[in-house]
């Protein structure tokens, strides 16, 4: 039942608005609401179990697995919540004065540091809401860069295959051409492909790496050689930021912007599709350019920077400078981690992809890139088993649900067919990884005996499989009175 | 090892299922030279203890000061069963919910909050947000440019007593695009945006779209009617900007001219979010069925699994950028959805009598702050029409230095209309929402005046 | 899975203890433990994830109604919890002074008087840590009284057969013998056997009103003049407080003392067992003998008064003086409740429990008083249909856990056969009554056609129905390394 | 009306069902004399945001002193995901766990507590929990008295340096029963209680049991093995008085002496529950086998459902009092379920391991904050034996005055001895558990060396 369809008129929470009823009389009549939005009218306590029981029906990392690829669905430590939700951060308003902000801005003075530290940029900004935004931002970046040098002639950007989808759509936001570059059968970057693309009109390329088919580009040093040498520049998509944590830098690497998700690698929470947030670091050419508010240290001073300090920024992005909330998780949880621990993040979700990989290949699973180590995720193809047994990667993926664990991340990339690709973060143990591979053989043993039962789960599920063409076809996107 | 439950047997095992000696082996793909030593510029690790201890003296190093400035992010209280139940590990740690089977519970209150946001603004679907206000205004208008097909041009009006923020925000992420920003100034004595001033404008014209922003960013009441008519007659589309607790009183968009606006946007702060800094807050945005499919971020959408039985699962994926890719709508994909689920719980707590209330008692509490201040010699009200929620109030004296000086005394006096409009220094933007009280409100215009006093 | 199941040696949280390991050598050998506790070894994760999932298999307010007779299982706002988790309350010691307490010592101190007014009691002591406590406090107070008069005869106190068995327990706590008292046919105590029970024996008499059976005693006044005059007192058993709250009090119809169940009446949580909170109220003679501490305030300062003011009391009870968190959290609710608040308490329980009745009744159950009105609560017999279908009152109530609805209180009072006590509360809305009707009506159509199904409920619960007999004979109280 | 759902329409409803004109008429049984008027002492209803200024200035009056002050509530590191999960609704609001189907959250959560309990302590069995350590001795002597057949004595030795609020609890508790509590002397150089004192009380035996308190309320530590063979020897039961976080490093009582103590009780607060003005806490009380039927309180145990699964469901409830009324061990029913909730979360997050880091840091710090104390001149340590978790030192100037300038520097400097042990006056007895720090303690002896200078 919708929260709207227990409405009732004139039940209220009582306690939780003003005892009194102030007039609007000076208001103008013709300004003024005729009739009352149909918004829920209920009980505190109908509101509690009414949400209370809505949550319990979702997965979530306090209760399950996700090895959900390009994701880093791993645990969100608890103390960055209420270290970030302590009434002195909840109750500045964004335009308090630098003197009444002190210690709110020291915690991302610092954490601009230490993500300056773990990419190996010259400088970061923390404006961007989310990746995609740190995407748009990088782009606006490179943009500027070439037209502030009157380079205007580089109107394309290089995408590989392989890429998140907000790639090319971010390259487009910023008024690029796209060119996508086949990725080579060793999962690599097709470097002759690449080689031949590069040219005068080349703004950039946006790599991930490793990349999203969970290997490590071995030839990243020439990518950036080739990109560098043609006049363009190298942009890191930072979603895979886990697999390297403390370990390989994207500034060592040659690239001159970068974005985080810090709800991936630094465990700030999903909470069902965001708040992310998607800092950005740059390369010292790039520095005038970082989108605003940045924050600086003058003596023991703390303050903001803004368009006025930096006059070529290329500007703001959301109207009081970012998902501060978000960036206090991540100031937590990198002062939790530490060096060592941040080197740590990066071995043990190593580790346990690999282990993870190798022991579903001893089961008999393929492997898209057998011959190559994974990084921190790794594609199975369900190809065999989708021809012999007609049970797809997304039957596979809502089987799984049933045995607890969250699906895999399906069909991307696009260019491995019927694939999973699997993430199972550090923060998971062993017993966890193998419960995952026993669910996967016990699916395709059920694949195999009873093909039905696979190709209409989930079935313990508060529903069963939904019908997602009548969803986009008869589309009922919100609830109204009359209906 | 904070967050890693792997035991010393377990890493062994590991390993020689692998077929490695060591961790280190399995990174012996990336090329010796890349491979960094220590991280000298990030501390030793830290037990919560230790974090919690910072943590908590750094929040209060800023002291509780008294409040009154608006401008965009409003103190309002929020119910304490808000965040309790938003912060619940299913919420706060719940994936994006692809998996539409197991994700029924952010997926069902995703509608709820679709519905909420059409019902207050009176228009037919509604995303599941955006990350602010102002980059949702800035999507708003970028949809306006691709949904309007009888005016094809890339010129938008934009009103110059629209928030500086979001003006700017607007500039970051639409000019790239090649859509050019037109401002419409405000009227000197009304604050508000008169039709002399959209007639003045009309030579530089087709516009693909008019942004109207109710109330403006000095708290004045447009004649949306008037302007929505305006636009409308000359094939613009009309984009709200509101304030979703301003709206539980004020005319709804969908409601506003002769047709109704066609996108209306704004920040869903107010609902149920703590001013945090300046965030996490979020956007949303609704607009006419007809432009369902220029709509960027994720929607949900009603429908049925294979025993007929209702659910929810997003719909209209074909819009979006992991579909898409460089044909998306938008290249947004992450939203606020744990914002939204605090604004969805917080809108059922309240309901429309109580968020009435609030509009009510907001605007009474900003009329009461009015008065008190303007009885200060030299305080008077900076425009002559009705406003709502927040007041401009012209100062008698620099408005740095009377801000400095308050909030030596523990008040933040609001915000330094000066900064952006020169031409209105020295001035305040004012805001006295709910929270604040008689005593509050007592306290800043004493102080105030002793301040003036002294100045 | 136990958490102890899900151990492994030598995993930790390792952000929960101190970084540093401090050595503990200056400590004789012969004191120290010798080997490890057997404690579970645990992730943060784990341990987050196995409590989260283990809270899910739970009912409770927040996710069901509970019709609980005598235990009055209301919604508990949220806010109580909230304001009585504020960090300075949390970090103050107990034995800080008062200098430091002003602020905490002011909400109990304003307890004190609400909750004399509310109960018409000449003054409180917030002490007691339960409702049993309370009582042990309340008769521990009358054999004070007694013993202070060289009354010493006085060894017995009288209790109604429909009492809760805490009072006869309580009674012997204090070194009293239990004298039970009928219940005539009409739900009201037999005046006449009580008439004959009270003598120069008699000490006291412990009373629920309105009582188990749920109707409001018509004889209290003369109760109380028969008790009174043979020198006894009446102990007033707050249980049902919820059922006059605002509208009659205890001290008006003669009682010598009473304790409340915070955790019932003022909607502190129950926590799946507590904590409670037992406050009792007194006449002006007993007040000598609260229980220590107890707030006062002299002119704009509070203080504790302690033994040392109070040499007659009966003593401390807890190390501490008492929940002081439940009871920040009654405070908190008795001020939104405010005076009109409370009478609506009344008003609405009884509302909900006469309605729910009648409807009950209409549907064809046999209510145990039906010629009187229910007070909060009434009891429904199912001696009918146990005869009829072999379907007992527990397996109704079991089946009505597989409906969504916690089970009514069973067999309780003892008195009336085959009994459900069903207490609605007043934050239940009609709609959840209608429901619970509903449920009644298709578990007996169940009984009728499927008697079976009835017998075997619960069916939709994390386990089926449990094996009582075995758990008693078969102990098996702590898991063990071992076993 | 706050939390009454009910609305207009509702009610008359209602009423017509019932067949009633009125709410009023349902209590048309009442003696019309007995019917109250207005309750005049009890302020008009408040919102939620007025109560929340109300209560957050109330939380904040008192300030934040720094507290040296341990003697029973200990101030440890409560890791953040304790309160989080203890919160949820599920646990918060959930009912005590009779309907043992619907409750298997909470039952086996109770089991683990159980089990938890049992491996510190070193004993058999466990209850759930009871109210909080003082009270639970008190249930501990009913339950060593009623189960000790072999000497049939109302007579309970009890050390004087066990905490005096346990030992006034104990008297409240147990005297209206007739059980008589025999003091014993502790030593005068060493603070514990010795075999002599033991010996010259023999006289005035038999008894039905000896409470052994490790450490004793002084800090120091009791010759455990020595007094629970000395009692054994004579019959008496033994029941141990213990601190959770110090049995992660002491013996515990299942192994003192040659057969181990017989009962073991104490305060479960420093395992996860906040300092809370002094409770909500949870006592817990183990014992041997033997004695689980008089054990008082709930009991949780493991069995199996229908289909042979294991589950969990409170057992032995025949001892209890709404089964065998005036029959029953205790009258105790509630019991502290949501501590004990917290308590179980706390203990598997920090493991062994964990408690004994702890347990050390604590021993640590309080040596280190003895240390730093007694290099001001006058103040030296009071007892002479090996202490942990606290320490008693004897001052050199009236206490009473002491705490009172330190109090006026936020700083709390411990427990006044000299309150309820005359002969001790001048001492203090001091604690510094894992969250002092080494500035914290540095400010206390710099701020203790200035007050008594200027004594």
């Amino acid at each position: 039942m919708l929260i709207q369809e227990g409405s009732k008129p004139g039940r209220r929470a009582t306690a939780q608005a003003p005892l009194t009823r102030h007039a609007l009389d000076d208001l103008p009549v013709a300004l003024r609401r005729r009739a009352r939005a149909a918004l829920p009218e209920v009980s505190e306590l109908q509101a509690v179990r009414h949400y209370t029981r809505l949550s319990q029906q979702n997965f979530s990392i306090d209760t399950h697995m996700y090895p959900l690829g390009s994701c880093t669905m791993k645990y969100n430590p608890r103390a960055c919540h209420s270290l970030a939700m302590l009434p002195g951060f909840l109750a500045r308003h964004p335009l308090a004065p630098a003197s009444h902000s002190q210690g709110f801005l020291a915690c991302l003075f610092e954490l601009q540091d230490i993500l300056k530290e773990v990419t190996g940029m010259h400088a970061v900004s923390l404006a961007p809401a989310a990746g995609a935004q740190g995407e748009l931002a990088g782009v606006a970046m490179i943009r500027a860069y070439h037209r502030a040098r009157k380079d205007l002639a580089r109107t394309e950007i290089l995408v590989p295959d392989a890429a998140h989808g907000t790639n090319p759509a971010s390259a487009v936001m910023c008024g690029f051409q796209v060119r996508e570059i086949p990725t080579g059968s060793d999962g690599d970057v097709d470097i002759d492909a690449l080689t031949r693309a590069v040219g005068p009109q080349t703004a950039g390329i946006m790599l991930t790496n490793p990349s999203t088919v969970g290997v490590f580009d071995r030839n990243i040093q020439r990518i950036a050689a080739e990109v560098h040498r043609a006049g363009g520049l190298l942009y890191y998509d930072g979603a895979n930021l886990n697999a390297i944590l403390g370990k390989v830098r994207p500034g060592d690497m040659g690239f001159d912007v970068i974005h985080m998700n810090l709800h991936k690698t630094f465990s700030t929470p999903h909470g069902g599709g965001g708040p992310g947030a998607g800092p950005v670091g740059v390369s010292a050419r790039l520095e005038p350019y970082l989108p605003v508010p940045l924050v600086t240290r003058e003596g023991a001073h703390y303050r903001w920077l803004t368009e006025a300090d930096r006059p070529e920024s290329i500007g703001r992005l959301t109207a009081f400078g970012g998902n501060m909330g978000i960036l206090l998780r991540a100031y937590v949880y990198a002062r939790l981690l530490g060096r060592e621990g941040m080197r740590r993040v990066a071995e043990f979700a190593t580790l346990n992809a690999n282990y993870l990989m190798t022991q579903l290949r001893a089961a008999g699973f393929n492997a898209a890139y057998p011959q190559r180590r994974a990084s921190h995720e790794f594609i199975i193809t369900l190809k065999t088993e989708a021809k012999e047994f007609g049970v797809n990667a997304m039957d596979f993926a809502k089987r799984l649900l049933d045995y607890g664990y969250h699906a895999p991340t399906t069909y991307f990339p696009l260019l491995v067919p019927e694939c999973l690709l699997i993430e199972p973060t550090e923060s998971e143990s062993k017993e966890d990884l193998d419960g995952f591979v026993a669910a996967m053989i016990a699916i395709r043993d059920e694949a195999r005996t009873n093909p039905e039962l696979v190709k209409t789960a989930p079935h313990r599920m508060p529903v069963r499989r939904l019908d997602d063409v009548r969803a986009a076809r008869q589309l009922d996107l919100a609830w109204s009175p009359q209906a | 090892m904070p967050f890693v439950p792997h035991t010393q047997d377990d890493i062994a095992a590991m390993l020689a299922a692998i077929g490695v000696e060591s961790i280190d082996a399995l990174f012996d793909e990336i090329p010796e030279a890349l491979r960094i030593g220590t991280l000298a510029a990030v501390p030793a690790g830290l037990a919560e203890m230790e974090i919690s201890r910072l943590m908590q003296a750094r929040a209060r190093a800023d002291g509780e000061p008294l409040c009154f400035i608006g401008a965009g992010a409003y103190d309002h209280h929020i119910p304490a069963a808000v965040w309790q139940i938003t912060s619940r590990g299913e919420f706060y740690s719940a994936y994006t919910p692809y998996q539409a089977e197991a994700s029924q519970g952010t997926l069902q209150l995703l509608y709820e909050f679709q519905s909420m946001m059409t019902a207050l603004t009176g228009l037919d679907v509604s995303n599941a947000s955006l990350y602010d206000g102002a980059s949702g205004l800035a999507e708003a208008v970028l949809m306006a440019v691709r949904a309007n097909r009888k005016v094809r041009s890339d010129k938008v009006l934009v009103p110059r007593n629209l928030h500086p923020a979001y003006r700017r925000t607007l500039q970051s992420i639409v000019t790239p695009q090649g859509i050019e920003l037109v401002d419409i100034p405000y009227d000197e004595e009304g604050g508000h945006i008169s039709l002399e001033a959209l007639n003045a404008l009309e030579s530089q014209g087709p516009f693909a779209a008019l942004v109207i922003n109710q109330p403006n960013f000095f708290g004045v009441l447009e004649e949306v009617d008037d302007l929505t008519d305006w636009a409308q007659a000359r094939e613009a589309l009309v984009i709200g900007v509101v304030n979703p607790i301003a709206l539980a009183v004020l005319s709804p968009p969908g409601d506003w001219g002769s047709q109704g606006a066609d996108i209306a946007c704004g920040e869903a702060q107010p609902l149920g979010m703590p001013l945090s800094s300046g965030g996490p807050y979020a956007g949303f945005l609704c607009c006419r069925q007809a432009f369902v499919r220029q709509l960027p971020g994720r929607i949900v959408g009603r429908t049925v699994d294979l025993d007929g039985k209702p659910g929810f699962t997003l719909t209209l994926q074909a819009r979006e950028q992991h579909i898409r890719r460089n044909k998306a709508t938008s290249n947004i994909c992450t939203n606020q959805g744990l914002l939204v689920t605090a604004a969805t719980i917080h809108t059922a707590l309240l309901g429309p009598e109580g968020l009435e209330r609030v509009a009510a008692a907001c605007h009474a509490n900003s009329q009461r702050l009015g008065t008190l201040l303007c009885e200060i010699p030299g305080v008077e009200p900076r425009f002559n029409r009705p406003s709502f929620h927040e007041q401009a109030l012209r100062m008698p004296a620099p408005t740095a230095e009377l801000l400095r000086a308050l909030a030596a005394q523990q008040i933040l006096g609001g915000c330094d209309l000066g900064l952006d409009y020169p031409e209105l220094d020295p001035a305040l933007l004012v805001c006295a929402t709910e929270v604040r009280t008689e005593e509050d409100m007592q306290t800043y215009a004493s102080t105030l005046a002793r301040v003036l006093a002294h100045a």
